[in-house]
């Protein structure tokens, strides 16, 4: 068991933006969870790391209790979390971004280059200078570097050019099977498609409760159904 | 005017404008790290010289006294900030800036209680009275390696900052605590050791600037002004905007005490005023 | 139909991220137009633009003719151009009446409006409660009965059904049918449900552009938007 | 509930003026000393309030307002025209159009940037006192201010008291009903200055208000200390001297419009109390803030109130 989250409700100040949430995931799986905005999605993985809301119910990762550590300590455990924006420190070169991630002052390009040749021309241009895209794919990227278990995904699609976005989903694949990082992946409804294509397993969020859990073979052929809890 | 003096003036000005400096490059490394301004940090700066004064009498040894009175000092520093301030990070900054208040009326009131209320000062003619003649006057060979001192502090600092891994953690936490955290860096971790090295800087300042100005009550509610002053033109959070603005409000207090003395607070008075009318955001505002 | 607000060619960028690219559209008295798309597509920006929330880096908007590129947000909103917020934005240490009166007071209203409003929108109750107090679902109804007795003539209202359970929805629906025959309103929604329900005119934008612009029926066939919303192409 | 407080707010006021009143009639020096310098404060503290409590504006350089107050009143009855009355009114007139100036120079700024400012300009404040000799008389300050002159004659201590209480009744009531006027609220609206702007408030002018009013108060109470201490010193002006209605508000609570007076109460009875230990004095006061700040931020007020609630709630429990 990878990730376990039990009757988990999750409040921003006074208002509660999760209700009675559970979750399995095993292993080496992919979930996508969906669904429209103020859904929820986003504080499902904040409450994950724990950050910025207030929560009861209990989360374990590998079997451990992860509720209420401190965000760094969960992370430590194997736990890499990639918010919406991409989280790479502006102001710094993406060089510097990636030596955070491997704590030490040598980073080696290679395997990284494997997956994402172009990064070498971003290798020292300033974070902030990057387009949205490629701030993500980056952010992703540097995922290699961090070696997590667990990969915590927020809309890492969004925004993105078409080209950008399959490229994307090509790579979470190749993390998955090559570095065998299971993925907890949020994409706004409309994304459902895509998300298909590798996830093995969705599941819908709308105002703060789960609304449909399902493999993907067997949502593909609820699609249409699944589509009114996505309001589209 | 004479150019002898203007020089000698200028030069009281340069170790003038290092202590500033000394009390200020912990006053922006730790708004830069913790976003709380330190009130208390003029305070600590005068606990450095009055450590300093204690330790010599008893060891009348120069560099021991002051290695100690530079780690007592930071280790203090440290217990407020575990102890204290460490509660009210994530709380309203008005709150943060009224704790600090709180601590420096604390230490500025037991410093009266322990060390009394005469002025402390450190006899050391042998530092002092050696050095170079410009014209009449005797710029000491200490001011200026006090100048010295302040000005490499500025070069290691930022080789720290800027190139190695410790550095990159500092920014790293400074620019997005969050995502710090998310690559398992303990931001608590980082505000205890900038708080510590913060402070011990101050109180590194302290200590040497008791050889050349006696230290009493009151000195402290000065100097915060003074630190404050040029952290806000320099911008708060800018490293060298700290560096250049110390230097400058010493070299023009100086000045200023030499051609108006009538005025010379005054002056800098109304020049921070004028420059925060003109750059709200002070000089070196990055946004 | 009279045009009450022209915008052209408004840009806004962080960095390198065009958030609102070159946009120019007009509203026309008295029709609801809605504005969708995906997340980060510009559309808070936009509104943040018009009500100078931000400062635009180029474009010019005009309001009933008026050029109000260059006024603050207090300005604009006593020209009466009003905006609520996505997240409830309110006094929290006041209470309900004062929260009214304080917006009375940026219009000049006087206090039998603020009564007529609280009970239209069934308040009373709440009236000398602390806003901190009272439920998120009131909090939005404040929001709104604030937002009218700013006597506003373009109403820009941010996702004004998030966070509130259907019940809820329905009624606020019912509300702002009501509105929009005397004030033109300008919604951002995400509920595809309210928004079809709603709109007279619906905008779609994307990457800071609006990408289609016409009456519901002509959106929903638009291939464009199909393959952003529903991820068909 | 709301109601109830406002009067009970009146209702005490009225009520300590009237025992304020009756110390008066016991003409024991010693009282009516601590009681005048209790409402001297007291004015100067609910003067603070108005900026911290309510227009959520943190000043470290309140000082310059009792301290131009108190010179103005004393450089004015000394040169140009004996009288305390006329001085004061004087003081108070002045001081709009400089509390206006430091304020248009002081509140574009916010948070720590508005502390600091208001600080480095209490200080430049200082240092005029301090400099300008021949005008202020440095650091001896201004000797001799007169109590008797050509129209009122308050050299006798009652008649002094009755002087000072006349001003703290009227301006405690004054700024009261302001607070709980239109543009009272407008200035607690202060506490979402976004939303204010969007309700179509100019914020800065609001603000400027705020710190009009909340200087003019501050100058009648440091005119009424001139008067009343016929001696004055630049220390009232150093940023030490704007600490101190700042911690008499967060002892008293600055949630409360009546925080500021109780605090007030607790400095004076305490400054005097402890005469003894006078050199652990701000040590004690340095303790009490980091005290209050970590532990209970609602002052000592806040703490009463709190626990009076408690034993209401207590006492319906067990009803039911």
């Amino acid at each position: 068991m990878m990730l376990k989250i039990e009757s988990l409700n999750a409040y921003y100040s006074r208002l509660q933006a999760l209700f009675d949430i559970n979750l399995e995931m095993n292993k080496g799986e992919i979930i996508g969870v969906l669904g429209p905005n103020g859904a929820g999605k986003t504080t499902l993985l904040k409450s994950i790391i724990n950050v910025e809301v207030s929560k009861t119910g209990r989360i374990l990762f590998k079997d451990v209790e992860i509720t209420t550590l401190p965000t760094h300590k969960i992370a430590s455990l194997g736990i890499y979390y990639i918010p919406d924006y991409g989280g790479l420190f502006p102001g710094l070169t993406i060089i510097e971004n990636l030596q955070l991630a491997a704590n030490s002052k040598y980073v080696s390009i290679d395997e990284l280059k494997e997956f994402y040749p172009p990064i070498i021309d971003l290798l020292n241009r300033k974070a902030d200078s990057l387009s949205g895209g490629e701030r993500k794919i980056v952010s992703i990227i540097r995922s290699i570097v961090v070696k997590p278990e667990l990969l915590l995904l927020d809309e890492p699609t969004e925004g993105m050019a078409p080209v950008m976005v399959d490229r994307t989903i090509k790579l979470l694949k190749k993390l998955n099977e090559e570095k065998n990082m299971s993925i907890l992946w949020i994409e706004p409804g409309a994304k459902i498609r895509k998300v298909l294509e590798i996830a093995d397993k969705i599941l819908i969020l709308a105002a703060g409760r789960i609304v449909y859990v399902g493999e993907s073979e067997k949502a593909l052929k609820e699609i249409d159904e699944i589509k009114k809890y996505l309001f589209i | 005017m004479n150019l002898e003096a203007f020089l000698t003036q200028t030069l009281v000005g340069l170790y003038t404008g290092s202590f500033y400096w000394l009390l200020t490059l912990g006053l922006t490394l730790i708004f830069g790290v913790t976003r709380i301004v330190n009130f208390a940090h003029a305070s600590f700066f005068v606990l450095g010289s009055y450590l300093m004064y204690t330790f010599y009498i008893y060891t009348n040894n120069f560099i021991l006294s002051l290695s100690a009175a530079t780690i007592t000092t930071g280790l203090i520093g440290v217990i407020f900030e575990i102890t204290l301030i460490r509660r009210v990070y994530k709380i309203e900054e008005m709150y943060q800036l009224l704790l600090t208040l709180g601590i420096a009326l604390t230490l500025n009131e037991s410093q009266k209680l322990i060390w009394g209320t005469s002025p402390k000062y450190i006899n050391m003619p042998e530092l002092i009275s050696s050095g170079v003649a410009i014209g009449y006057t005797n710029i000491s060979y200490y001011s200026i390696a006090v100048i010295s001192i302040g000005l490499i502090l500025f070069i290691i600092i930022h080789i720290v900052i800027n190139k190695t891994l410790w550095g990159l953690k500092i920014r790293a936490v400074w620019r997005d605590n969050i995502m710090a955290q998310a690559l398992k860096i303990n931001p608590y971790l980082i505000y205890t050791t900038v708080f510590f090295i913060g402070i011990a800087l101050a109180g590194f300042g302290g200590a040497l600037m008791i050889i050349l100005h006696p230290v009493g009550p009151g000195v402290g509610d000065h100097l915060i002004i003074y630190a404050f002053i040029i952290v806000v033109i320099a911008s708060l959070g800018n490293i060298t905007g700290a560096y250049i603005t110390s230097l400058l409000i010493g070299v023009i207090s100086s000045l200023a005490t030499w051609l108006a003395p009538e005025i010379d607070i005054v002056i800098i008075y109304l020049i921070t005023i004028i420059i925060l009318l003109l750059r709200p955001g002070g000089l070196f505002g990055e946004r | 139909m009279r045009e009450i607000l022209r915008v052209e060619n408004l840009s806004k960028s962080f960095g390198k991220f065009k958030a609102v690219d070159n946009v120019s559209f007009n509203l026309r008295e008295l029709e609801i137009t809605v504005l969708i798309g995906p997340n980060g597509a510009g559309k808070t920006t936009l509104v943040n633009l018009v009500t100078k929330k931000l400062k635009p880096d180029q474009g010019r908007i005009l309001f009933m003719g008026r050029d109000i590129t260059n006024l603050n947000s207090y300005q604009i909103t006593r020209l009466g151009i009003v905006r609520t917020f996505q997240i409830v934005n309110l006094f929290p240490t006041l209470t309900v009446y004062e929260n009214l009166k304080v917006a009375a007071l940026g219009s000049k209203t006087d206090n039998k409006e603020i009564e007529m409003i609280m009970s239209e929108l069934r308040l009373d109750k709440y009236k000398d409660v602390k806003v901190m107090n009272v439920s998120f679902g009131v909090q939005k109804l404040v929001e709104l009965a604030m937002a009218l007795l700013l006597k506003p003539r373009l109403l820009i209202l941010d996702e004004p059904a998030a966070g509130l359970p259907r019940e809820d929805r329905k009624n606020l629906m019912r509300i702002l049918k009501e509105i929009g025959e005397k004030i033109t309103l300008l919604i951002i929604e995400h509920d595809m449900e309210f928004v079809f329900e709603l709109a007279q005119r619906i905008m779609v934008m994307n990457r800071g552009k609006i990408i289609a612009d016409g009456k519901p029926d002509d959106i929903i066939n638009n291939s464009i938007v199909r393959e952003i919303y529903l991820g068909e192409s | 509930m709301n109601k109830f407080l406002r009067d009970i707010n009146i209702i005490t006021i009225l009520i300590l003026s009237i025992l304020l009143g009756l110390i008066s009639l016991t003409g024991d020096r010693f009282y009516l000393y601590i009681s005048s310098l209790f409402m001297i404060y007291s004015l100067y503290a609910l003067s603070y309030n108005l900026l911290y409590g309510y227009a959520k504006l943190l000043s470290f350089g309140h000082g310059m307002f009792f301290a131009t107050g108190a010179y103005i009143t004393g450089l004015f009855t000394l040169r140009i025209f004996k009288d305390p009355l006329i001085g004061l009114l004087i003081s108070i007139i002045s001081t709009i159009p400089f509390a206006l100036l430091i304020g248009y120079i002081t509140l574009r700024h916010t948070k720590v940037y508005f502390a600091i400012l208001t600080l480095a300009l209490s200080m430049f404040v200082y240092a005029i006192l301090i400099k300008w000799r021949d005008v202020t008389g440095g650091s001896d300050g201004l000797v001799g201010i007169p109590k008797k002159g050509v129209i009122v004659d308050i050299s006798s201590p009652q008649l002094n008291y009755l002087f000072i209480l006349i001003f703290f009744v009227l301006s405690s009531l004054t700024l009261y009903l302001f607070i709980n006027s239109s543009r009272g609220l407008l200035i607690k609206a202060l506490v979402n200055e976004e939303r204010l702007l969007f309700t179509g408030h100019n914020v800065l002018v609001i603000r400027l208000y705020a710190f009009m009013i909340s200087g003019v108060v501050a100058a009648l109470s440091g005119s009424l200390y001139a008067v009343f201490m016929s001696v004055i010193t630049p220390d009232i002006a150093y940023w030490t001297f704007s600490a101190e209605p700042l911690i008499m508000t967060l002892l008293g609570g600055s949630d409360y419009y009546l925080g500021p007076l109780l605090g007030a109460a607790i400095y004076v009875s305490l400054t005097t109390a402890l005469a003894r230990f006078a050199e652990y004095w701000m040590l004690f006061l340095g303790i009490a803030m980091i005290a209050i700040i970590i532990s209970f931020r609602g002052g000592v007020l806040g703490a009463l109130i709190l626990v009076t609630t408690r034993l209401k709630d207590k006492r319906l429990k067990t009803s039911k």
